[in-house]
């Protein structure tokens, strides 16, 4: 970024003398406000209408489909009818702390962006500390629902905060762990140095570079999804226990913003998973041009972690909820030491084989497809049983 | 040793599980939604897919009404207001109100059921959804009518002729205390 | 040394809760996440059922009793039916018998899908609830087709059934049960033996038989408590006799005896019981009438007596008092969510909120049948 | 047809006749009726009847499985539906309570489930169980007035300023009494 602004700057875009700092931050701002405004917000809020097709789907259903063509400006209406909503505060609740819970979720939802690897230049800035950065913003999530279960002074919302915390607190751990193998094997903590240490084939992934990897993207996906609270982790909120949890008290333009920011860390889950374990924006060299390759990128990236975000949709409407007992004891009797048994695991498969295995990369890549072969035969079984009709169509 | 395989017995059961119910929900993807999108998108109105026997609003038809106050005393909620009085001169009884509270009516079916021509019956209409209790009330009698007088033989005044037809027809759907099976029975058994 | 300040909680869950099926409240004494005690309120579905019983007379009772049961209305329509029988020594056709059972059965069915699609919901997976509610869905058009109403039937009649089975019923009724049995299968993979599923309900809400007969817990719940217990085979009524199937018990296989999981799994056994009598009753049904006859003013003579019909919820008693005249003295009905409800309370010290949710959901509680 | 095991009724016969033996002076009386014979117990003696009754191995009654309150105008009387889950028989036991101020020991020792069900006949029918761990209404309002399943129990017109009733907007042309 920085060269395309010196490159700006010294074609005399900014007359003779510009103030170099200045326009930096200028230029910043607007690629910001380009990238947040023309693709994180609208993200989380088409991601919604994209889940309740998906849901609606697996349930025999067929979803909202009645604004727009097949109802793709659901989201818009959503949007406006609940900005046109009274914002209520209520009277025992400590009204700074509550209107101001709902901005901090959204800053802890815009700042993971700014890493966001969309192909080898589009990358709003290369932090050498990348992946670090990212976990440790997203992890700020956590302060605006506990202050948002706090303020609101209600019981349900604040055990709905309260679980919160404990879990993304605890999540972390098995995340972070998880986030290490990678780091083990690239020595560098920037996403485009670790992308660049994969290559666009299967066998290439991190996610298949050896077994101790690919439990680790395991533990990282199912831990971003209990960070996002997005079920079967998703008991800061559960409807059925908390009514809505910490969001219970919220309405209008306040309530929009936690939902955004909670469908909205789909993609930054994806975009986790993918530049970590698919191979991020890796894609076959197959033009000079270096437009092209970015836009082929680009389009790979996207398409790699909407997979990963319809995965975790898929999960989420089969999945019933666990209990935080069972949330506590899965994370710290399971994942945790999972985690370091992988961190071990790549540790010494690295002193083994400091290159990397070729082989069993390939081993690993026949193997999931033979898994998925599998899937699709039990896809298949329950056709066959339930006798239902086989129905083919995109969108309804 | 036990702690061990429980430990490992718990993630197998969970992965094998949930690849199961993953299973289940990838097979929806192409099954066909059952969704029925009443009210506007919808092969033909919902109100003509409804079975015959379907006790939607209460419908009276006065040409054959008969003036018994069957209903009025089978109803259990006093929905059901009849006045029939006699012609001081014909002698014959003169309907001048018939007025169903639907706001009231828990459309249970114990008035049609006694109705000796089937005058009052349920319609398949559910949409009767209104600004006030009052709008709710169905007046029947717009002006005093004489009260049908069933004849010996079948009918034969062509006006009536169709709609006591239709009554009998919705009549034969009750079961007969005591009686035999009706006949529509036999030919799909 | 100082000790840290702890103050129990006190959550008032209900009347308007997602997971409190019906109207019911809670007032939960909580430790953090732990119950102290869970203190049921119930009456907010108080319609005086029983009042209106003495007012409206045998006959115009019966689209009433619908009201008691609204998920299952075809048992309470047949209690009413059964104790004004006893009462007028009415005997009814077999014919109608047979209706009764089919329609009954149907409705247990419609009952337990409901009954496990909101338990799956209240542990938070929403794709069973759907599945369920749209097989129930086609129970109830089949229903809608028999007696003109898909949740208040108003079918049973003293002495018999209102209407006999339409034309083509029959075999229309036969191929969904066709097609009901692999759905059940299916619905156990996607949600029955999910280990998720499994670890929420398993050792939640353990009643042990001596309790539950204690506590007159009835149908499903006794007898996943392990009680071999089921009217329609120990007490015999209408036509069951004739028919063959299997009281399924709970056997704690997945946690212990009289959990919830169990509890859950004696309502999805019962299904498949259910879908195996209605075979035999769609092909045994004779010909015949189907309704006995009742005179219009029904007045039965001076007596009382008690009928114990299996619903959905279990045996379901009603005891009724008449004195000669056209409107009973007096109508109780004891029903199964009453009792169930009576031992939310003892159950509920020591577990978690979400596992009371897990409770109510496996006791099956419907809010009317309580307050009715 | 076989709605309940013909000897049934035999059964709770030779049940009624028993326990007449045993607590001769504390049984008032033993029906013959011919639906579902009953015996009327003296209120003092409830507990001591139902006692025996749940703990005598050849009676084992181990569920209370329906009570219920009746107001017959010039008596109020609780019914017992005692029922063994071992020996499949049922017996049914009845109190003869005044109007006024009914009170009978509660069973609660014996069957939990009484618990609950003598909440609702102290409810609705306001007869005071005594001993009984938690008398409050349990259906209607804590602040309701009389006892609504009594025979003379005139419903208030309006409960806290709501009004109770709706009157049919129907007016009948000929003003005849309905």
């Amino acid at each position: 970024m920085q060269q395309l602004a010196d490159h700006l700057i010294a074609s005399g875009l900014f007359g003779a003398h510009p103030p170099r700092d200045l326009i930096y931050a200028l230029i910043i701002f607007v690629l910001c406000l380009v990238v947040f405004m023309g693709i994180a917000f609208p993200f989380a809020a088409i991601v919604t209408w994209v889940e309740r097709r998906v849901w609606a789907r697996i349930q025999s259903r067929v979803g909202p489909n009645r604004v727009g063509p097949n109802g793709f400006l659901q989201w818009l209406a959503d949007g406006v009818k609940l900005a046109c909503k009274e914002d209520i505060i209520p009277n025992q609740a400590d009204p700074r702390l509550f209107k101001a819970a709902p901005y901090l979720v959204m800053i802890a939802y815009v700042l993971p962006w700014a890493v966001v690897p969309f192909s080898s230049d589009l990358i709003l800035a290369d932090l050498n500390v990348g992946i670090l950065y990212m976990t440790a913003v997203t992890a700020l999530t956590v302060v605006g629902v506990l202050m948002a279960g706090w303020a609101s002074n209600d019981k349900w919302s604040l055990i709905g905060g309260i679980r919160s915390a404990a879990q993304i607190v605890s999540y972390e751990i098995p995340a972070g762990l998880s986030i290490f193998p990678v780091v083990l094997i690239t020595g560098t903590l920037s996403m485009q140095g670790i992308i660049r240490a994969q290559g666009w084939a299967p066998n290439n992934w991190f996610l298949f570079n050896n077994p101790f990897t690919f439990a680790a993207a395991s533990i990282l996906f199912i831990s971003a999804l209990a960070e996002g609270n997005r079920t079967p982790f998703d008991l800061p909120e559960a409807e059925s226990e908390l009514v809505a949890g910490y969001v219970t008290e919220y309405s209008g333009l306040r309530y929009l913003f936690f939902f955004m920011a909670e469908w909205g860390a789909l993609f930054i889950i994806g975009a986790i998973v993918t530049a970590l374990f698919l191979g991020g924006w890796q894609f076959p060299h197959l033009s000079h041009s270096r437009v092209v390759m970015n836009v082929l990128q680009l389009i790979t990236f996207n398409v790699k972690v909407l997979s990963v975000v319809f995965l975790s949709m898929w999960i989420r409407a089969t999945l019933p909820r666990v209990r935080i007992d069972q949330l506590m004891s899965l994370c710290w009797k399971y994942f945790v030491p999972m985690s370091f048994i992988n961190l071990i695991g790549t540790a010494l498969w690295v002193a083994i084989w400091p290159d990397g295995n070729p082989v069993a990369g390939y081993i690993m890549a026949v193997l999931a497809f033979v898994v998925l072969v599998i899937f699709l035969r039990r896809v298949i079984y329950y056709l066959r049983k339930s006798r239902m009709e086989i129905y083919v169509s995109p969108v309804i | 040793m036990g702690a061990v395989a429980t430990y490992l017995g718990n993630i197998r059961q969970t992965v094998s599980s949930i690849f199961e119910g993953m299973a289940v929900t990838a097979s929806h993807f192409v099954r066909k939604p059952y969704t029925v999108q009443y009210p506007d998108r919808m092969p033909i109105r919902v109100q003509d897919t409804l079975p015959f026997r379907y006790r939607g609003i209460l419908e009276v038809d006065l040409e054959i009404c008969t003036g018994c106050l069957a209903c009025e005393r089978a109803c259990p909620i006093d929905c059901i207001v009849i006045v029939a009085e006699k012609h001081p001169q014909t002698k014959s009884m003169v309907l001048s109100q018939f007025d169903i509270d639907i706001a009231k009516c828990m459309f249970c079916g114990l008035c049609s059921e006694p109705c000796p021509t089937g005058s009052i019956h349920h319609t398949t209409e559910f949409e009767g959804a209104d600004f006030s209790l009052e709008s709710l009330i169905r007046r029947f009698v717009k002006e005093p009518v004489a009260a049908y007088r069933p004849k010996k033989g079948p009918e034969t005044d062509p006006r009536i002729a169709p709609i006591l037809s239709r009554g009998m027809n919705f009549l034969t759907q009750w079961a007969q205390p005591g009686g035999e099976k009706p006949p529509a029975d036999e030919e799909a058994a | 040394m100082s000790t840290l300040k702890t103050e129990e909680m006190t959550l008032n869950m209900g009347p308007q809760h997602p997971s409190t099926h019906g109207v019911l409240r809670f007032v939960i004494k909580a430790d953090g996440e732990v119950m102290r005690e869970a203190i049921p309120d119930v009456g907010y579905l108080h319609r005086s059922i029983e009042k209106i019983a003495e007012k409206v007379g045998y006959h115009g009772f019966m689209p009433y009793t619908d009201r008691v049961d609204y998920v299952c209305a075809m048992f309470t329509n047949q209690g009413w039916g059964m104790a004004s029988e006893k009462l007028g020594g009415i005997e009814v056709p077999r014919r109608g018998e047979y209706c009764r059972v089919i329609a009954a059965e149907f409705n247990r069915i419609a009952s337990h899908l409901l009954s496990v699609g909101t338990m799956a919901m209240d542990i938070g997976a929403n794709t069973p609830f759907t599945h369920a509610i749209r097989e129930r869905e086609m129970i109830n058009d089949l229903i809608e087709e028999l007696c003109g109403a898909r949740l208040t039937f108003n079918y049973m009649r003293i002495g018999g059934v209102g209407w006999d089975l339409p034309p083509g019923w029959r075999e229309k009724a036969l191929a969904y049960l066709d097609h009901l049995d692999p759905i059940l299968d299916e619905y156990n993979s996607l949600i029955s033996f999910n280990k998720i599923y499994i670890e929420r309900l398993i050792h939640v809400g353990v009643i042990s038989a001596e309790d539950a007969i204690n506590y007159n817990l009835v149908g499903p719940n006794l007898r996943a408590s392990g009680v071999k217990w089921d009217i329609r085979r120990d007490i015999p009524y209408s036509v069951y006799p004739e028919l063959d199937f299997e009281v399924p018990v709970g056997s704690g296989e997945f946690g212990t005896l009289g959990d919830s999981m169990d509890r859950y799994m004696v309502r999805i056994r019962e299904m498949k019981e259910s879908v195996k009598i209605l075979c035999q009753a769609l092909k045994q049904i004779p010909d015949g009438a189907v309704l006995a006859k009742v005179p219009r003013n029904f007045r039965p003579p001076a007596g009382e007596c008690q009928v114990r019909v299996e619903s959905a919820r279990g045996d379901m008693g009603w005891y009724a008092v008449s004195d000669g005249t056209g409107y009973p003295w007096r109508v109780h009905v004891r029903t199964g969510s009453f009792a169930a409800m009576g031992i939310v309370q003892k159950l509920s010290r020591g577990l978690m909120i979400a596992d009371l949710v897990a409770l109510i959901a496996s006791l099956d509680v419907i809010a009317p049948e309580i307050d009715r | 047809m076989a709605r309940w095991p013909p000897d049934a009724r035999v059964d709770a016969l030779s049940i009624y006749a028993k326990a007449a033996d045993r607590f001769a002076g504390k049984v008032l009386e033993v029906s013959d009726a011919k639906l579902d014979p009953w015996m009327v117990v003296e209120p003092a003696a409830i507990v001591e009847v139902c006692g025996f009754l749940k703990d005598d191995p050849a009676t084992a009654m181990d569920c209370l499985s329906n009570q219920s309150g009746v107001d017959y105008r010039d008596r109020i009387e609780v019914v017992y539906h005692l029922f063994s889950y071992r020996h499949r028989h049922s017996a049914i036991l009845k109190v003869k309570l005044p109007r006024d101020n009914p009170s009978v020991p509660t069973l609660e020792e014996l069957w939990k489930s009484a618990n609950w069900m003598e909440r609702e006949i102290f409810d609705l029918l306001g007869v005071n169980f005594e001993h009984h761990s938690d008398l409050r209404r349990l259906l209607m309002p804590e602040d309701w007035p009389g006892y609504p399943l009594r025979k003379d129990f005139v419903e208030p017109l309006e409960y806290h300023g709501i009004s109770t009733t709706r009157e049919s907007p129907i007016i009948r042309l000929d003003a005849k009494k309905k």
